[in-house]
């Protein structure tokens, strides 16, 4: 009950809920400046980061490079504005995607029953029970680094559909028990608007937690796959930096600052992620979290 | 105060600190409990029982908070005399060996993952660290057959066992060490009737053959009609009367007890039962003066300016109210 | 109390009973690791509410004796396993219109155990009050609805501003009776009210109850009211079923159930219900067999049974009877 | 007590079903697993046969028309690539299943068995031993810190947790690269043997391994820590609001009892069903970890596989990755039904 009253999503409520707990308004706060690097400030860049030679190479940290610049003539802070974007992009996209099929899915199976349940629990079972990593790398390297970063993204959505699909399912047949579901039967309220008024108020609260933690699971893979060259090495991302930055043995050539721009982002971007992801699920007692 | 009192409490506030203010859950009380009696608290939910037990035995977490009061408790002719304020943890020192206490029944009061024996044996190692296995084992058996419990449960886990038998378990722990006093907070609710009646019995049992004290706290004015030897009625955090239970339910002084039972409809009879009109006040703001007066039809003028103290009006029966009725 | 559709149906069902359960069964299968195994929470119930006057008959049990399962039934929130369910002669099991799955509930409605749980937390209560109105169709436009709402609510002494309240800002009582308003809005033929005043005070109990009675009175509405309370059940019914795992074994006038008890299972019942105007003598035999009675061959009540034969534990006692107007499962009256 | 035994079945029959479906569920997992594995590179054109001679002939060496035909012959035989596409699929199933997955292209022609073979042992030894290593500890750290949730040193407990549990396994190894082996030079970067040891088990061979092997066993274990920690933690602090221990705080019972019998006996269980679901994490996090300090295990052979697109290391260590993981994780769901005493034993009702 007392945990139910809070688990109403408005804007209002997001910030009250927001200045009672530290860690979500640190996390939500890293993200916005993330955020506005990635999708406003890069539109700012005076050259295209992709190009070599912009700029002087080797550059440490200073007043016209705050980052740095890169061997190949990159500045890094506007790469690192690029990197966010596309990384950010990637990690939404998977995570948008397989949250919304795995919730779906789950929606039905857990209200419908049947066949459509049997097949649904079982192939996420089956899916949640493959490795996904081994057959990510194969199908990357097999593209000898040059995968499209929507097929990877596919493939991505691929194995993180399961898991929303079995949570959402088992909260729905709980939920479905529910007496006040009799009280909007009985009031005359038809099967999609039950679903839509009275379950998913009541799960949203879960489905954002297992977004923002796809997010960072998607980012994270993307970012593995760069670290061992099989992503989409054309493209800007925060684990293809990380590849370039090992590729030119930036650490031993003393180019500190260029492996340590992506490594800590990523670490601080991922914080961020896992201390919404985290604060959440506790405000909403979500049990459970899962990497 | 009675002279075979067990349990004295006076000037008793214990109030819950919430966001919203004090919720006065027990607002000075003092009364005695005798020794050798089932002593029944009862009164609707919001009454300030079930935290008047948890003060008692000394379960005092925030946002619980004992503002005043003292209790003095006399165990086998030691009189242990606590301030609340500062004592609270010198009660924690006669827990379980001098007294104990009866949780709500729930499916989940018992270990999961630990057979009935072992529970039972780290109990009494708790007395006595170099009881072995096999001592422990004879005693609990003994207790058990004692009780008519079939001694196949000691091997089980809780989770072979029905409700009822759960709730069977918990009070023969509550009581192997033999305490002078044990407290329980509605321990048959959501038990069958049967059941119900069966674990009553086991407890009235029990108390009659060691002479000890039972302190329970039940809203259901039946069980308290069927089990306590007195009876105290609480409203609001304050206490309205304390007598004998034969007596409280054949001529209840207090108007709010009399139309408590007036309203409980009996087998047998079908004849109106009104509800009391109203609702119990809110314990953040109670009332000034007595504070039944909005829902009394018996209120005058002095009940809505004063408070009624508690006054003996016939022997060891207290009742406050300006107005008590014949 | 005028309505139009009200009349015709009645007129078009005088033949048949108002309620009526054949051979009605449910079976639920355990989940988790202990996925296979199974119970039946209603085994073969039949039951009969006739048409004549308002009445209100109380099926009586323990906690797991598949009161709760028989009211979803009823309700038709879930299916039987097996069996029949008519109403006013209808099958409700095979009804697939719209129109029928409308008409059922507008004649039909539930008031649940805990008021607290029988209203989503997130929505104001106003939601279903006007929801009932104007979704079953009570109601052409929202200014009628609101008249409708805000009478019912005067009705059973609410002020109309509690309906922008959520369901947390509400007492047990003042939500309970939110919760009756709703159902009544309709203006239903049948309320079937499982266990509705246990989770209210003593002191505020009765009056749930006895606006039950009144309606029974006043509005013609028929009522199954599910409950432990031997004491309520006394007190408000006309009828009384006695219900011991899963099935009936006592049937009759509330009174004549309940002074004079047929069925061994109605006598303990009676005897252990910390009844006021009674206390209890002598002492109860307790077991801990309970979920295997699901599972008897025979009655299911032998285990405790101070009167069991050898024919008890091996074959089920059929509804009989003994005396006019009285049914009871035991061989005791064969 | 006739009819107890009824519960009994019940129950074993019930655990039977349960059995066959796990068991269903890692047949079906496994082959579904495989089946990509054999159609993904299928599905992209590089043909191997022609990788491999083209290399030879790049060498300038004069091969006759026949020899050639020969040689493609035999090397479609050791490929696998014999027959239509369905001889070849249960050709590789069959074989994959004795752990059989062809021959090597960059190291032709080496057995990619031989290989994996070799560089197994390695992982193994570092992932299990790591595993085992942070749940245990992150268990009762965890306990700790979830019990004594308002003291400071839980506190600052949970915060490391929390900014180490995030950080994925390659990107603290790269920062430990950075610091220990590029900052402070205490630690070589490359290989788990100096160069010349030869596997014995003399005193410095072990000595050596430990020292090539403590980075990546340091990342594999602070990052796994955070996991368990967390989850523990918050175990913790739902258990201690159980009734069951609530009435043992009632009583008196010392808080070391509580501890251990009352919470950590209960979260156990959880957790050991945790370790499954992360038993695929951890496996991927070691590779990219081994690969970052050029440790000797499969990551290293995973690189060597990508970076010379060498489908058949590729495939081989891909099926070995996915048998190993389901496997593992079917292992612990079947142990875990023997410590739990609810399934253990069957239903009383006394």
């Amino acid at each position: 009950m007392k945990n139910m009253k809070r688990s109403v999503i408005n804007l209002r409520n997001f910030f009250l809920v927001l200045k009672s707990d530290v860690r979500l308004l640190i996390g939500v706060s890293i993200l916005i400046v993330f955020i506005i690097l990635g999708f406003i400030l890069c539109h700012f860049s005076p050259y295209d980061p992709k190009r070599w030679g912009q700029v002087p190479r080797d550059v440490p940290p200073c007043w016209s490079y705050p980052l740095g610049t890169t061997s190949l003539g990159q500045d890094l802070f506007w790469l690192l504005t690029f990197a966010l974007q596309n990384s950010l992009v990637l990690g939404i996209t998977v995570a948008a995607v397989s949250t919304f099929t795995g919730v779906t899915l789950g929606l039905l199976a857990g209200y419908r029953g049947g066949y459509l349940d049997e097949i649904t629990t079982f192939l996420s079972d089956v899916f949640i029970a493959i490795p996904s990593f081994p057959i990510l790398v194969m199908l990357a390297a097999l593209f000898l680094g040059r995968i499209h970063i929507l097929m990877l993204a596919l493939v991505l959505c691929l194995f993180n559909w399961p898991w929303p699909a079995k949570q959402v399912r088992s909260m729905m047949l709980s939920l479905r028990e529910r007496v006040f579901i009799e009280t909007a039967i009985f009031s005359g309220f038809g099967t999609i608007e039950i679903i839509f008024r009275e379950i998913i108020p009541l799960i949203s609260p879960w489905i954002f937690a297992n977004f923002i933690n796809t997010v960072l699971v998607a980012i994270g893979a993307e970012a593995g796959l760069a670290t061992i060259g099989v992503s989409s090495l054309e493209e800007i991302t925060l684990g293809t930096m990380i590849f370039w930055a090992l590729r030119y043995q930036a650490m031993f050539m003393g180019h500190w600052w260029w492996i340590a721009v992506p490594v800590v982002t990523i670490i601080v971007l991922f914080i961020a992620l896992f201390l919404i992801y985290l604060s959440i699920s506790e405000i909403f007692s979500i049990g459970g979290f899962k990497k | 105060m009675s002279e075979n009192s067990i349990i004295e409490v006076g000037d008793l506030k214990a109030y819950y600190k919430t966001r919203h203010g004090d919720v006065k859950a027990v607002d000075d009380i003092g009364f005695f409990v005798k020794s050798n009696e089932i002593f029944g608290i009862c009164g609707e939910s919001g009454c300030g029982k079930s935290t008047l037990i948890k003060v008692l035995y000394g379960l005092i977490e925030p946002p619980l908070k004992v503002l005043s009061g003292h209790v003095s408790i006399d165990i086998n002719d030691k009189k242990i005399f606590l301030k609340y304020n500062n004592d609270v943890n010198n009660i924690k020192k006669l827990w379980w060996n001098e007294m104990s206490y009866i949780p709500q029944s729930s499916m989940n009061l018992l270990n999961p993952t630990a057979k009935i024996e072992d529970q039972f044996i780290e109990i009494l190692r708790k007395v006595d660290k170099r009881t072995t296995r096999g001592e422990a084992k004879k005693i609990v058996q003994k207790s058990f057959d004692a009780l008519g419990l079939p001694r196949e449960v000691l091997s089980s886990y809780p989770h072979q066992l029905s409700g009822g038998m759960r709730q069977r378990v918990v009070i023969s722990m509550a009581t192997i060490l033999n305490p002078k006093i044990v407290y329980a907070d509605e321990p048959t609710t959501a038990l069958d009737v049967v059941v119900q009646r069966g674990i009553l019995e086991m407890m009235r049992e029990l108390q009659r053959k060691s002479n000890n004290t039972f302190v329970i706290v039940t809203h259901d004015m039946g069980i308290q009609y069927q089990i306590s030897d007195r009876v105290m009625v609480m409203y609001a955090g304050k206490i309205c009367e304390i007598g004998k239970t034969d007596k409280i339910f054949q001529t209840s002084t207090h108007p709010y007890t009399k139309l408590l039972i007036e309203s409980l409809p009996r087998l047998g009879d079908k004849s109106e039962r009104r509800s009391i009109k109203g609702a119990p006040p809110n314990l953040l703001a109670p009332p000034k003066g007595c504070r039944f007066h909005i829902r009394c039809p018996y209120a005058t003028q002095e009940c809505i300016e004063e408070e009624p103290p508690l006054v003996e009006i016939l022997h060891e029966h207290y009742v406050a109210c300006f107005h008590p009725l014949g | 109390m005028f309505s139009p559709s009200g009349v015709a149906s009645e007129v078009m069902s005088m033949n048949y009973p108002l309620l009526e359960t054949i051979n009605l069964t449910k079976v639920f299968k355990m989940g988790g690791i202990f996925k296979g195994s199974s119970f039946r929470a209603v085994d073969n119930v039949n039951l009969k509410m006739e048409f004549n006057e308002p009445i209100i008959l109380s099926i009586v049990g323990e906690s797991g004796c598949g009161k709760t399962t028989l009211a979803r039934l009823l309700l038709n929130v879930i299916q039987p396993t097996s069996g029949i369910i008519k109403f006013e002669g209808k099958e409700i099991t095979k009804m697939k219109k719209k129109s029928e799955i409308l008409e059922f509930k507008r004649k039909v409605q539930p008031i649940f155990q805990n008021p607290f749980e029988s209203f989503n937390p997130l929505n104001t209560v106003s939601r279903y009050l006007y929801a009932s109105a104007l979704k079953l169709q009570i109601a052409k436009d929202k200014e009628e609805a609101k008249e409708i709402v805000n009478e019912a609510l005067i009705s059973v002494g609410l002020n109309p501003e509690v309906l922008d309240r959520k369901p947390h800002e509400f007492s047990g009582g003042e939500l309970q009776r939110i919760s009756i308003v709703r159902a009544l809005i309709p203006k239903p033929k049948l309320l079937i009210t499982d266990e509705p005043v246990s989770m209210l005070d003593a002191s505020i109990r009765m009056s749930v109850i006895n606006l039950f009675l009144k309606l029974k009175k006043e509005s013609n509405t028929y009522f199954i009211y599910i409950t432990h309370d031997l004491a309520t059940a006394y007190y408000i019914s006309d009828f009384v079923a006695i219900m011991f795992r899963g099935s009936i074994v006592e049937y009759g006038f509330a009174h004549d159930v309940l002074s004079d008890p047929l069925h061994p299972y109605t006598e303990m019942l009676l005897n252990s219900t910390p009844d006021i105007s009674k206390k209890w003598t002598g002492r109860v035999i307790l077991s801990g067999l309970e979920l295997k009675e699901f599972e008897s061959l025979g009655c299911k009540f032998w285990r405790r049974c101070p009167y069991a034969s050898d024919k008890c534990k091996l074959t089920r006692p059929e509804m009989i009877e003994p005396k006019s107007n009285r049914m009871v499962a035991c061989f005791r009256y064969q | 007590m006739g009819d107890t035994k009824l519960w009994g079945i019940n129950s074993l029959r019930a655990f039977v079903k349960y059995l066959v479906r796990r068991i269903v569920l890692y047949v079906i997992a496994l082959w579904a697993g495989l089946t990509i594995c054999f159609f993904l590179p299928r599905l992209v054109p590089i043909d191997p046969v022609t990788v491999i001679l083209s290399r030879v002939t790049a060498t300038g060496a004069f091969i006759d028309p026949e020899t050639y035909a020969n040689m493609r012959k035999t090397l479609l035989y050791l490929f696998g690539l014999e027959g239509s596409i369905q001889e070849q699929y249960f050709n590789f199933l069959s074989k994959a299943i004795v752990g059989d997955f062809g021959v090597s292209i960059t190291v032709y022609p080496s057995k990619v068995n031989d290989l994996i073979a070799k560089a197994l042992p390695w992982t193994i030894g570092l992932l299990a031993t790591m595993a085992l290593i942070s749940w245990v500890i992150g268990n009762i750290v965890g306990l700790l810190a979830g019990y004594y949730k308002n003291k400071i040193m839980a506190k600052a407990v949970q915060i490391f947790a929390i900014a180490v549990y995030p950080i994925p396994y390659y990107v603290l190894a790269i920062i430990f690269v950075f610091v220990f082996c590029y900052l402070l030079r205490i630690f070589p970067l490359f290989g788990s043997k100096g160069v010349g040891f030869k596997v014995s088990f003399s005193l410095d061979f072990i000595s050596s391994v430990i020292f090539h092997s403590f980075l990546p066993a340091l990342t594999l274990f602070i990052v796994n820590l955070g996991w368990w920690i967390l989850s523990m933690r918050a175990l913790t602090i739902n258990l201690s609001e159980e009734d069951y221990v609530k009435f043992a705080e009632m009583r008196g019972t010392e808080k070391k009892i509580i501890l251990n019998k009352y919470i950590f006996r209960n979260a156990l269980l959880p957790q050991i069903t945790q370790l499954t679901m992360a038993i695929s994490t951890i496996f991927s996090g070691a590779v990219l970890t081994e690969f970052i300090f050029s440790y000797p295990g499969l990551g290293q052979l995973l690189w060597m596989a990508v970076s010379s697109s060498d489908i058949y290391l590729l495939m081989g260590i891909t099926s070995l990755s996915i048998i190993s993981v389901t496997t593992s994780a079917l292992i612990v769901d079947l142990v875990y039904p023997l410590l739990d005493p609810r399934v253990r034993y069957e239903e009383r009702h006394v």
